[in-house]
């Protein structure tokens, strides 16, 4: 097997304490769709905090790539490949949609404070590709008609979408998406989904949190299990359906979906 | 030029227009690291100071072109900026704004205490050289080169870490490097409007560079419209008209500036200019205007968007 | 110095810091409920060191009676201050209530130099300037007074704020402004209740340095204001233990610089103390590490 | 689209500025200048410096009434104060300053203290008007342009001849210097005391700084509490003064302070109660009535009945006599032409005044005759000694 593009080992993060995420190894390899599932409070946004560096791993090591990006700046992480969303939607709230999306285009740039004052030639390049790459992010995710308008005016749905298209913008390898469904109507899921597998077409590997059990059955290709920050299982859909300690993590805790 | 403006104008309005220029230069510096970046600062009057101090220096020891004392000034106020937008690494809102405050205290007693300022003394024999087109011609620049650093690459990102900083680093944008950024730029902005202040009073005490000097400017910027350009010139004009035209009020005057503090905060919170779009608003009456000249002529306008 | 200098020194620092300690009260329970740097409690404090010489020289009452008084009159100053001046922007943004507290501030100075003229004016002798020697420290009767009121009002504040009813609401106004008013918390009861304790601990300390330092005048707020925030944050805002620590740490400091020969720089040390704390530990002696969420 | 921007901007500031013009446009012709002289007062009214300028506008306004009651300057014509505030503010006095010349000031009776008769200073001697500074004692000041003068007793005269009283007359070997490091005048006298006490074999056992605006000054004077020494030397103002002192019998010392002018005014007492009796200032005004010439008595009198009783300082003493100074020139030249009086102000000669005689020497400094070292008995000031030049 080729080297995995994100591998996670033995990763744990501990607040005080409490432990949120217990040696938890993983491996996604290119071009796959992985969820990552688990009751309320399984570690899972950690877990992505963790590999973009918000949150500093207590142990373990995260490679990307092969390479070992353990505790580095999110900025680091980001000019590397790697992408996120967010669980409770941080937009530039009052920017308009476009520059959400030229912000997350920062990485294709290179033009600091003087090419903003004497803006020659190749700032003016830079500055025609960020806007055409925002504008094709921006068409992906269907909000392109709203490109003037302020982020926090979208609704709900069409937040998350551009929190999608802002961190698509940067033509990641890997994109985190921390539950892009939530709080979406049917309509809005299915929609988002179809959009999801468009960009896994397009090479880029997807890595997901979500609750919807439905929706991640129907997109993901393998599916990893946490309760209380430990891996349960990692398989397939149909695998992990059928997995006697999933069945009870969940029915212990809440509702099975 | 001046000679021209000294005979058609009187000699007091040239007088409080040309501090009302060398002061929007110093808070378009805040502008952009309390309006733009949204890092809090209470010490702003120490880099109009530090600068005001640098430039006079070098014109009273090493008899250099003025133009060269006031950029010197802005780069010594851009280092002092460097020095205290570190701590924002670690200090966040209303922490960072302390921390300022108290540098800018800091600052000012030394000062005071130095030989080469003349301490309390201050500090004479600054050649007046500050003229207001002078004066204008820089705050035009000023205001300029802020509209352009916000439309591009960097003024984004420093806008993104004030909306999101999570957000930002996660977008591939340094922080740390940017908010230090915003503060030399900043205080690089207020190094050179003490500059001019230096060459306009032509003469320094560092008891005018005090927070509560540095509390006027936050006041501009914010009571303006914060992270609004015309905001912040707006602010500025009408707070530093404002002693002059109450002084109608005689001693009630400093109480009605309070007051009217006060009251234009509660009826506009988000100050005088904040929310509103200058631009749109222009290009609106503008297109109106144009529509009724050439009222036979679609073109561009049909143009859907 | 030797040792009967450092002690006494000591205890000048431990009074100067009470006083620091009384308003400092005042900034960081107002800071800790609604997260407003009251510039204006500086000049509070001030008014409340005036309705006591006010008191005592026209009226001829009581120092203690004075005292009350001032109490009193700083609590409906404050209360009419935050009805005015800030609660109309409890929702808006972070800055446009701090900008509104600059303009009470300059307001209050102003309206007070107006009436009482720039000068110092004197506060009477109204403790018998009696010195007792207890080993090798000479303390007055009025620095004994002052760190036991200040003592006293610290106690009760605390005591109101673990015990009363109000007290509770107070802390769960500060956990969560929102939820505490869902649970029927009157929050804006709670933030006008806080600025009237916050004010009338500032009064007493305004009445204190006036017996202290015999003199007031109207913009002794803006310097003592600004130390006692600095004695709050280092502290660690939020913390009433932490403002009493952070006072009379700032006090202690403030006069060691003095005797060290650092007297110019007086000014320079809380402030000093004040980055050093904060880039330490950025919450302050006392202060809750914040957390956020992602 | 950028260009319309930074054209709206400029717009936006020639707009306001056009009407902050129109407003004030009338101003610009000066009232009846035949029938008037305009004397300018510059000072603070607000903020920490409205103390002394205060002072200063009220015995100005006396000079003027005085003036006024007795028929007017240059045969008839009302003398009247224009009166500023510059609210302490290093800009605003510059802007204040530039107002009254528009105004058509002749003369601007300057800020007391030196730093802002410094940025007054370069603007009037610009614009060819008299600054009379009633108050600025630090150096600098006449240096400024030959319409700048100032009618005050100059440290560099009295501190020496007062170290020289204390060696000789009273006796003194060791003293401690107190100095207010944020105040301009404290730092110059005190560096005029160091070399006139050292001139006279005082030594100085220790050197303690205060600021202007301190209440509290334990610390200082613990630190010096067990020292041996004969006297305290304190060159800052009176309301730090008289607070120095009170510490200084909180902690059971029984010395006396000496000083220079900033301490001459009742606020001393006010503030020091018994603790500043047997302090000593030395002054070229003495509101004793015991010695004063019968001029300081009419001026003594008519500011008391004004003010409910309370004594001139020397703020408002000097502003009364610079304003007299102006006028006496202004006749005598028989013009309000600045540049024509300032001539004949140039060569005032042992002119009596309430704050005592004044002469303008060929530098333009005011040579003021004679030095009192008053001393405050049962909170009045008398005086101790007279010591002619």
């Amino acid at each position: 097997m080729s080297t995995p593009l994100l591998e996670l080992s033995g990763l744990t993060i501990r607040f005080g304490g409490l432990t949120a995420v217990d040696r938890l190894d993983m491996k996604i390899p290119v071009s796959n769709i992985r969820a990552l599932i688990g009751p309320n409070g399984a570690g899972k946004s950690t877990v992505f905090n963790a590999i973009t560096g918000i949150y500093r791993p207590t142990e373990g090591r995260i490679t990307f790539q092969g390479q070992d990006i353990t505790g580095k700046h999110p900025y680091r992480i980001s000019a590397l490949g790697i992408a996120r969303t967010f669980q409770n939607i941080r937009l530039y709230k009052t920017l308009s949609v476009l520059d959400n999306v030229r912000i997350g285009a920062h990485g294709i740039g290179r033009g600091g404070l003087f090419g903003a004052i004497v803006r020659p030639p190749g700032i003016k390049a830079e500055e025609r590709r960020i806007n055409e790459a925002s504008g094709d992010a921006l068409e992906l995710v269907g909000l392109l008609r709203k490109k003037d308008e302020r982020a926090d005016s979208l609704s709900y749905g069409e937040q998350r979408r551009l929190e999608i298209a802002r961190a698509l913008v940067s033509a990641p390898q890997i994109l985190l998406l921390d539950e892009p469904a939530a709080g979406m109507n049917p309509q809005e899921k299915e929609r988002l989904m179809l959009m999801i597998q468009q960009i896994a077409a397009r090479g880029v590997t997807i890595f997901l949190v979500e609750h919807d059990m439905k929706f991640v059955m129907d997109l993901a290709q393998q599916v990893t299990v946490l309760d209380h920050g430990r891996k349960i299982c990692t398989g397939t859909p149909d695998e992990v359906q059928s997995n006697l300690s999933v069945i009870e993590a969940y029915l212990g805790k809440e509702e099975a979906v | 030029m001046e000679e021209l403006l000294r005979q058609y104008m009187n000699l007091y309005y040239i007088q409080v227009l040309t501090l009302i220029c060398i002061m929007m230069i110093a808070a378009l510096g805040l502008h952009l690291i309390t309006g733009v970046t949204g890092q809090l600062s209470f010490g702003h009057a120490a880099f109009v100071g530090i600068g005001a101090y640098a430039a006079a220096l070098s014109n009273i020891h090493w008899g250099l072109p003025f133009l060269i004392c006031v950029l010197l000034g802005g780069l010594a106020a851009a280092l002092a900026g460097v020095l205290v937008g570190f701590p924002s690494m670690r200090l966040t809102g209303d922490y960072l704004g302390i921390a300022t405050l108290g540098f800018a205290e800091i600052v000012r007693v030394i000062l005071m205490n130095m030989d080469i300022t003349g301490g309390a003394r201050g500090l004479a024999g600054i050649p007046r050289e500050t003229t207001l087109v002078l004066a204008f011609v820089l705050a035009a620049v000023a205001i300029w080169t802020m509209y352009r650093i916000q439309d591009s690459r960097f003024g984004r990102a420093l806008v993104a870490i004030r909306e999101d900083d999570i957000a930002a680093e996660c977008n591939g944008i340094n922080g740390l490097w940017y908010k230090v950024s915003a503060f030399a730029i900043g205080s690089f902005f207020a190094g050179v409007a003490g500059g001019l202040y230096a060459h306009f009073l032509q003469y320094l005490n560092p008891s005018g560079f005090g927070f509560a000097k540095s509390f006027e400017i936050l006041t501009f910027v914010v009571l303006g419209g914060l992270g609004s350009i015309p905001g912040t010139v707006l602010g500025t004009t009408i707070l530093t008209l404002l002693p002059e035209v109450l002084r109608f009020s005689a001693e009630y005057r400093m109480m009605m500036y309070g007051l009217l503090m006060v009251i234009m905060m509660i009826f506009r919170p988000r100050g005088l200019l904040g929310g509103v779009d200058l631009l749109p608003l222009l290009k609106r009456m503008l297109y109106s205007l144009r529509k009724k000249q050439t009222p036979l002529n679609g073109d561009g306008n049909g143009r859907s968007v | 110095m030797t040792t009967d200098i450092v002690l006494q020194q000591l205890l000048n620092g431990l009074t100067l810091g009470s006083t620091y300690a009384l308003i400092a009260l005042g900034y960081t329970m107002v800071y800790g409920i609604i997260q407003l740097i009251n510039f204006a409690h500086g000049d509070v404090y001030m008014i409340g060191a005036f309705v006591g010489l006010t008191m005592v020289v026209v009226f001829g009452i009581n120092i203690w009676a004075a005292l009350f008084v001032a109490m009193i009159a700083c609590v409906l100053v404050a209360m009419t201050i935050e009805r005015v001046a800030y609660r109309p922007l409890r929702r808006s943004t972070r800055l446009a209530p701090l900008i509104s507290s600059i303009g009470v501030s300059i307001f209050l100075q102003t309206l007070m130099t107006s009436m009482k003229g720039p000068q110092p004016v004197g506060f009477p002798q109204v403790v018998s300037n009696t010195i007792y020697t207890i080993g090798p420290v000479k303390i007055a009767l009025v620095q004994i007074i002052i760190l036991l009121v200040a003592a006293a009002l610290m106690i009760a504040l605390q005591l109101i704020v673990k015990r009363s009813k109000i007290g509770k609401a107070m802390r769960a106004t500060s956990e969560d402004y929102d939820t505490a008013s869902l649970m029927g918390v009157n929050v804006n009861r709670v933030i006008s209740f806080t600025f009237a304790i916050g004010a009338a601990l500032a009064a007493a300390g305004g009445v204190l340095i006036g017996m202290y330092f015999n003199s007031v005048f109207p913009l002794m707020g803006v310097m003592a204001g600004l130390k006692a925030f600095c004695a709050a944050v280092v502290g660690g805002i939020g913390s009433i233990p932490g403002a009493v620590i952070g006072g009379l740490f700032i006090g202690v400091a403030e006069v060691f610089g003095v005797a060290m020969g650092l007297g110019s720089y007086k000014d320079a040390i809380a402030f000093a103390l004040l980055i050093l704390v904060l880039l330490i530990k950025p919450t302050g002696i006392l202060g809750q590490p914040i957390q956020r969420k992602v | 689209m950028r260009r319309s921007k930074l054209l709206s901007m400029m717009i936006l500031v020639l707009f306001v500025a056009a009407i902050f013009a129109g407003c004030g446009g009338g101003n610009q012709t000066p009232a009846p200048a035949d029938e008037t002289v305009k004397i300018g007062f510059l000072g603070a009214k607000t903020g920490g410096h409205a103390s002394y300028g205060i002072e200063t506008l009220k015995g100005m306004k006396m000079a003027a009434d005085d003036v006024n009651a007795a028929g007017g300057i240059l045969g008839g014509k009302k003398l009247v104060i224009v009166e500023e505030d510059h609210g302490s503010k290093d800009d605003q006095a510059a802007s204040v300053t530039q107002k009254m010349i528009t105004q058509g000031t002749v003369a601007i009776v300057g800020d007391p203290t030196t730093g802002f008769t410094k940025i007054a200073g370069p603007i009037a001697q610009g614009a060819g008007v008299v600054l009379m500074s009633a108050g600025a004692v630090g150096e600098g000041v006449v240096e400024i342009g030959d319409f700048i003068y100032r009618d005050t007793l100059l440290d560099k005269v009295g501190a020496p001849l007062v170290a020289k009283y204390l060696a000789s007359e009273l006796g003194w070997k060791k003293v401690v210097l107190v100095t207010s490091t944020n105040n301009d005048y404290s730092v110059g006298l005190s560096k005029l005391f160091r070399d006139g006490l050292a001139a006279n074999n005082i030594e100085i056992i220790a050197e303690q700084t205060i600021q202007d605006s301190d209440q509290n000054f334990s610390a200082q004077v613990t630190s010096f509490s067990n020292k041996d020494f004969d006297g305290i030397v304190f060159t800052g103002y009176y309301t730090e003064g008289g607070l120095l002192m009170k510490e200084v019998r909180k902690q059971g010392l029984d010395h006396v302070m000496v000083g220079g002018d900033g301490l001459l005014a009742p606020v001393l007492w006010e503030l020091g109660e018994d603790a500043v009796e047997g302090s000593m200032v030395y002054t070229g005004f003495a509101a004793d009535p015991a010695n004063a010439s019968p001029k300081t008595l009419a001026f003594i009198d008519a500011y008391k009945a004004k003010n409910g009783g309370t004594l001139p300082d020397m703020f408002s003493a000097q502003g009364y006599d610079a304003v007299m100074l102006l006028v006496d020139a202004i006749e005598a030249a028989g013009s309000a032409a600045p540049a024509e009086f300032k001539e004949t102000l140039k060569v005032t000669s042992n002119w009596e005044g309430v704050t005592g005689t004044i002469s303008f020497g060929p530098d333009r400094e005011p040579i003021k005759s004679p030095v009192y070292l008053l001393e405050v008995k049962d909170s009045e000031f008398s005086v101790k000694a007279t010591i002619d030049l």
